[in-house]
């Protein structure tokens, strides 16, 4: 590899110190990235709650397929993920790059299917506003429903947009040689980072997609 | 510490189960369990979101202090979802 | 290598010149500078509206503005001061000059996300300045739906994302606090020798994180619902007002301890070194103050008594907040009995905190008022509102934020200010205080509702003492201004530590170096404040 | 100038119970914050720097202390909340006989309607010496109708009933102000509550030109928009009879029963399928852009009289 270059900053004692205060500043962040979609969440139970039939009469109109799909092949970027920070860990500067543009790809195969989904929507008016149209009772809370599917699935996609350009910027830092098995906090800061995004679908999925199949 | 490289398997092994309980989750939903729908699909949600904290995220090796920030910020949910659902729940 | 190195070295101030040096820098104390410059701006522009609002309220008809500018004033008034004056006054200056030099560290965590964190807040600041000229907005400062979301006039939604912006800047500072205080204090510093000080800026970071991220959703929900016109709070598309209440204060009451505790964080440093003597109850005051941000997530429906929360959450909301009391009560018994066989010289930041603890206890006590069910029917939604959280953060928190500027003032710039001129300011100041907002509780017992522009006549006598109270208020906010600037006419005229007091802070030269410390300093002394102990006394 | 009030007028029965909180918690304020003041000017003058005083034996710690300070308040805090949350019930508890008058609150007015049909803005004309629960609702944003003397207030929610009562003791003018901020003119929101004595308050309703009662025109409005196809005195294959309904348990057919209260009647009306009537079809339409709020508080009155009749029958 390159010449060391000192990567403990002036005012860290040494590395420890510095991986220490960076990972645990990540969880802070992420703490609130909980409270974040804790939030919207929160009132996502509450409207479930005072409109069952509605939320589920809307959310049969969803395609279970292409929810499950994306499910899995946000798995399958988390696993990617996963191995990008290994490969850094143990000084695997190609395998990193790999991993790294793997994630990327699954990452945007994601947002990809639920562009689709989104136009499905747009096309049947399903876009809250002016222009909703729902077919039989339950207009309202179905108009409701929609409005927390494209508020937590948009809110959901921003961060993946995110996760994808900090990818796109370790590539970079990655080609020029700056990790190595001492430093590569920005890599397992970045993974942390997507695995939450991950979770959070992980609970978006069945709360939008499952409520009423059976 | 947080040096530590988890094997390749464990991950795999942790991947697999997450397929499997996203499979899972799909089908069990198609089943009638009444009020009881909701609940096992966000248990099924939950454990899956647990092996991710723990493996992927590496929580199980890191030391206490991140384990009580992740607790932690869970717990504050439960006090919003709590308190608030505190209200709709006994008004008359 | 001691002394004369250190003698050698530049100051912060002094490190670099230009533009670049100063708006690139990433030292925390050159970050606190501009902080300090940004957020005084702020308080100036909330105090001008406060003026206007004052000025219209001398009659009970309406005057000089017109029903919507007066909505949009105390809206205007309340964004300002609360988001981007007390919020982030103490812990973004005082805190980010104090904290790494109280535990000993050359700087914050994360220097690079410090700056940030200040474009940040200029960046929301100006959005929402520029949205107040052009147009402003008068949901008041609670946005409550669906007035704010489908009625409101103005510019709802540059509003929003101003305060969303800034938002950020907390949360970045916040995160930085908590992970300079847990793993970068000096050898030897335990979390129980802390100074109080560093207490409470943990707890502040801790609700910060835990609160602003549930705001900032509940903000960003309304923009939509405006700007969709989707349902989300509205119920003539199927959503309910209420909830927007729950989740605005679960944010909100947790941030008056926001504005708060950092207040009482200034109290603890300043009683103890003028009354040269160890705080009373060291363990259970930093227990106090981690149990109040626990308990303050746990009490938001108090301000829901009457708007159709069911009522039995109302009880539970009421038991919780009288809870919340008992910690603030140890606190303030404590700092009296720290004063008791003290030694007490009654320099400027004293004469503050004198002023916090006894304006806290009287806002506080009126917080008993409303955290009662039956009597808040009464008096929520009227002056005594008002007069309650004005004592407070008026009369509390802003003369805490003024005692720890007066205490570190020397520090900051090296400079003493005018003793004369400062002590009659706070003088002023208290008088004014009292005058302004004293009569507001009577006039909300009376059922004078809040935010209203024309009033019966009835009222006018105590509305006029209170505006005549405001010109006094005004003209004792001046004054400091103009003798602090004064003093950095001078030259450095004041030792490391002026006032004898304890702390690593003033071990360092005052103004201290760019890296704060030359050696990172042991810490073997047995807690803070060992004022008793000639020892200890740092020279 | 200086004879201004600095009490307000005490005119209802609950008025002197939250007054007697409010003068306890008085109290208790005087007193704490009676022990902090003289606490700290003692100290300051007693061990200001230049004085000689003795300060040998100083404590920084006593456990004893800090008890007794933590746990006398959190007492009498125990003690304030269990008073004034049972007056807090009281004041939601409204007697069974009360008379009920509706209040819809818009931008920026106060409409009321008595039970016998009069109209009236901004002006509640009451009797004294009877309770009376004010059932509320508001047609844009939340308002909150609040009568000082009487220390009462409710918010009032658009989508929802919300109710409140008071009984008046003493006859006289008082001030009825708009609390919760609604906008440009929430400040001229306001309006007055005239307490009359019972014989004055009949004459009034007989000479304020009356008009129908709400019972009256909440049929006439059951009948212009063809309810009674559908709702009979019997059940029929169409809609559930609608006698005796109001205060009985409905079981819905998702299996769950609720209320048959105001709120439950409103939405049944507004939006049918909300919750659907166990063994029917969702067969009736959404009546919620043909009503206006005053015809569907009618209509909510007439339904609601319909069980008091069916009751006293049977
Ligand atoms: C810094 C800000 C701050 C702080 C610290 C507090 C502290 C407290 N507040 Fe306040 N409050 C506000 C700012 C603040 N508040 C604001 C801005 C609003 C209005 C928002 C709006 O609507 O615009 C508000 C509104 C508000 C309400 C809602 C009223 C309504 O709208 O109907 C309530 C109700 O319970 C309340 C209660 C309390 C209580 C119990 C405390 C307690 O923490 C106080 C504890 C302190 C003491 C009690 C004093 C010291 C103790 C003793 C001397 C011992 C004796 C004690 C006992 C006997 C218990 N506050
Ligand atoms: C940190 C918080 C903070 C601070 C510091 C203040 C400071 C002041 N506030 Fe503030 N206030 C709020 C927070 C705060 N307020 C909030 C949250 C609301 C509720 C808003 C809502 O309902 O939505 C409110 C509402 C509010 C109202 C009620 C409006 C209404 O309901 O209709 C009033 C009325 O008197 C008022 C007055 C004042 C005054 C006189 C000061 C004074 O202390 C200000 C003194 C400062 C100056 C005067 C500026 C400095 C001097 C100059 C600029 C020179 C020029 C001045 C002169 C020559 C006189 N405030
Ligand atoms: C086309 C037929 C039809 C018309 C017209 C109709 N309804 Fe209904 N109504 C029903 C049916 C069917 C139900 C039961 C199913 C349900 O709850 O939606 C019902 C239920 C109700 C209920 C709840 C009854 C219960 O037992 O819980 C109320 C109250 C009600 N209607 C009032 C009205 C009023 C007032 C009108 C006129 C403005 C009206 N209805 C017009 C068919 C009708
Ligand atoms: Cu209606 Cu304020
Ligand atoms: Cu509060």
């Amino acid at each position: 590899m390159d010449k060391p270059q000192s990567t403990v900053a002036h005012h860290f004692e040494d590395m420890d110190q510095q991986r220490e205060a960076g990972t645990l500043g990540m969880w802070a962040f992420l703490v609130t990235e909980i409270m974040f979609f804790g939030g919207v969440f929160a009132a996502y139970a509450i409207y479930h709650h005072m409109y069952p039939e509605a939320f589920g009469e809307a959310s049969k109109t969803l395609s279970v397929v292409l929810g499950a799909t994306n499910t899995a092949v946000l798995i399958c970027s988390s696993l990617t993920m996963a191995f990008a920070v290994r490969s850094a860990q143990l000084n695997q500067r190609k395998r990193l790059v790999g991993f790294l543009i793997l994630t990327i790809i699954l990452g945007s195969a994601f947002l990809g299917i639920k562009a689709v989904e989104y136009s499905h929507k747009i096309h049947e008016h399903h876009v809250p506003g002016a222009s909703f149209v729902f077919e039989g009772p339950h207009s309202g809370g179905a108009e409701l429903f929609f409005s927390f599917y494209f508020a937590m699935t948009g809110l959901h996609a921003l961060h993946m947009v995110i996760g994808i350009g900090l990818m796109v910027w370790l590539i970079v830092k990655a080609q020029r040689g700056r990790f190595s098995s001492e430093y590569h906090a920005p890599v397992e800061m970045a993974g942390l980072y997507w695995h939450f995004v991950d979770i959070v679908w992980v609970f978006l999925f069945p709360l939008l997609y499952l409520i009423s199949r059976a | 510490m947080s040096h530590h490289v988890i094997p390749q398997k464990i991950y795999l092994l942790v991947f697999g189960t997450l397929l499997c309980l996203t499979l899972i989750t799909v089908d069990v939903a198609f089943y009638n369990f009444g009020w009881l729908n909701m609940y096992v699909a966000l248990t099924i949600a939950t454990f899956k979101a647990t092996i991710i904290v723990l493996y992927f995220m590496h929580v199980k090796y890191s030391p206490r202090l991140i384990w009580v920030f992740a607790i932690g910020g869970l717990f504050w949910l439960v006090i919003l979802f709590g308190l608030t659902f505190g209200d709709y729940l006994t008004r008359f | 290598m001691s002394n004369p190195a250190v003698q050698h070295q530049k100051d912060y101030i002094h490190a670099g010149y230009g533009v670049k040096s100063w708006f690139l820098t990433v030292d925390h104390k050159r970050i606190a500078l501009l902080y300090l410059i940004s957020i005084t701006l702020f308080f100036f522009v909330g105090g001008f509206f406060a003026v206007l609002l004052r000025l219209e309220l001398m009659t009970p008809q309406g005057d000089i503005v017109t029903a919507e500018t007066y909505n949009k004033l105390f809206t205007m008034h309340g964004i300002a001061m609360v988001f981007f004056f007390l919020i982030p006054s103490i812990p973004a200056v005082l805190g980010n000059f104090l904290v790494p030099m109280m535990i000993g560290a050359r700087d914050l965590a994360f220097p690079r996300l410090n700056l940030l964190s200040w474009y940040l807040y200029n960046f929301g600041g100006l959005f929402t300045l520029y949205a107040m000229i052009n147009g402003g907005v008068d949901t008041g400062w609670t946005f409550y739906a669906p007035y704010s979301s489908s009625y409101a006039l103005g510019n709802v939604v540059p509003v929003v994302i101003g305060v969303f912006i800034l938002g950020f800047s907390s949360i970045l500072t916040a995160i930085n606090f908590i992970a300079t205080i847990h793993k970068m204090r000096a050898p030897g510093l335990t979390w129980f020798k802390l100074p109080l000080f560093i207490w409470a800026m943990y707890a502040t970071a801790i609700i910060t994180i835990l609160g602003t991220p549930v705001v900032a959703i509940t903000l960003l929900l309304l923009g939509f619902e405006r700007v969709m016109g989707a349902g989300i709070f509205d119920p003539a598309l199927g959503g309910d007002p209420i909830l927007f209440q729950h989740l605005f204060w679960f944010y909100s009451h947790p941030a008056v301890y926001i504005m708060v505790l950092p207040s009482m964080g200034v109290i603890s440093e300043v009683v103890t070194c003028f009354a040269r003597k160890q705080i009373f109850g060291y363990r259970s005051m930093a227990y106090a103050i981690m149990g109040i941000a626990a308990l303050s997530f746990l009490v938001w429906g108090h301000h829901m008594f009457v708007s159709g929360q069911s009522v039995y959450a109302g009880m539970v909301f009421s038991a919780l907040s009288f809870l919340v009391a008992i910690p603030s009560a140890i606190k303030v018994f404590n700092w009296t009995a720290t004063l008791y066989k003290g030694t007490i010289e009654f320099k400027t930041p004293v004469l503050y905190a004198f002023g916090f603890i006894g304006l806290f206890t009287i806002g506080g006590l009126t917080g008993l008022f409303l955290a009662s069910l039956a009597t808040d029917v009464h008096l929520t939604d009227t002056y005594f509102i008002v007069a309650h959280f004005h004592y407070i953060m008026v009369g509390g928190a802003v003369m805490g934020y003024l005692a720890g500027l007066h205490f570190w003032w020397p520090k900051i710039t090296g400079r003493m200010y005018n003793e004369a001129w400062a002590k009659f300011s706070a003088l002023i100041l208290f008088v004014g205080f009292n005058l302004t907002f004293f009569p507001q509780f009577i006039l909300g017992y009376l059922g004078m509702p809040r935010r209203y522009y024309v009033y019966p006549p009835e009222f006018q006598v105590l509305n006029v003492m209170s505006t005549a109270g405001a010109s006094i208020l005004g003209l004792g906010y001046l004054i400091p201004m103009i003798y602090l600037l004064w003093s950095l006419r001078k030259p450095k005229d004041v030792g490391p530590n002026p006032w004898n007091a304890t702390g690593l802070e003033w071990t360092t030269s005052s103004p201290p170096t760019t890296h704060n410390f030359d050696q990172v300093p042991v810490v073997t002394a047995e807690g803070p404040y060992l004022y008793n102990d000639e020892e200890a006394k740092v020279g | 100038m200086w004879n201004f009030p600095l009490i307000p007028d005490r005119a209802s029965t609950i008025a002197g119970e939250v007054d007697a909180i409010y003068y306890f918690l008085t109290f208790i304020s005087l007193f704490f914050g009676g022990i902090i003041v003289i606490g700290l000017l003692y100290s300051a003058i007693r061990y200001r720097k230049a004085s000689k005083s003795s300060r040998a034996n100083a404590v920084h710690d006593h456990l004893g202390l800090e008890l007794a300070w933590s746990l006398i308040p959190l007492a009498i805090s125990i003690g304030i909340f269990v008073w004034s949350s049972r007056v807090f019930i009281n004041m939601h508890v409204a007697p069974k006989d009360a008379m009920e008058i509706y209040v819809v609150g818009k931008q920026w007015m106060w409409k009321i309607q008595h039970p016998q049909g009069n109209r009236e803005i901004n002006t509640l004309h009451v009797p004294v010496g009877k309770p009376v629960k004010l059932i509320m609702t508001s047609q844009d944003v939340i308002h909150s109708f609040y009568i000082p003397a009487f220390r009462i207030k409710q918010d009032v929610l658009p989508g929802r009933y919300t109710t409140q009562w008071f009984e008046a003791t003493t006859p006289g003018e008082y001030h009825l102000f708009c609390a919760e901020y609604c906008g440009t003119s929430h400040s001229g929101m306001i309006g007055k509550v005239v307490v009359m004595e019972p014989a004055e308050y009949e004459q009034w309703l007989a000479g304020s030109g009356g008009g129908l009662a709400m019972t009256t025109s909440g049929q006439q409005v059951f009948q212009q928009f063809g309810c009674q196809t559908c709702h009979k005195q019997e059940a029929g294959q169409r809609g559930p009879s609608l006698e005796g309904l109001f205060g009985t348990q409905v079981k819905l057919a998702n299996g769950q029963t609720v209320l048959a209260d105001q709120d439950y009647i409103r939405e049944s009306i507004l939006n049918p399928s909300a919750k659907v009537v166990a063994g029917f079809q969702v067969l009736m339409p959404m009546y919620r852009t043909q009503l206006t709020q005053e015809q569907l508080n009618q209509l909510v009155e007439y339904v609601k009289s319909l069980g008091t009749t069916k009751r006293k029958e049977g």
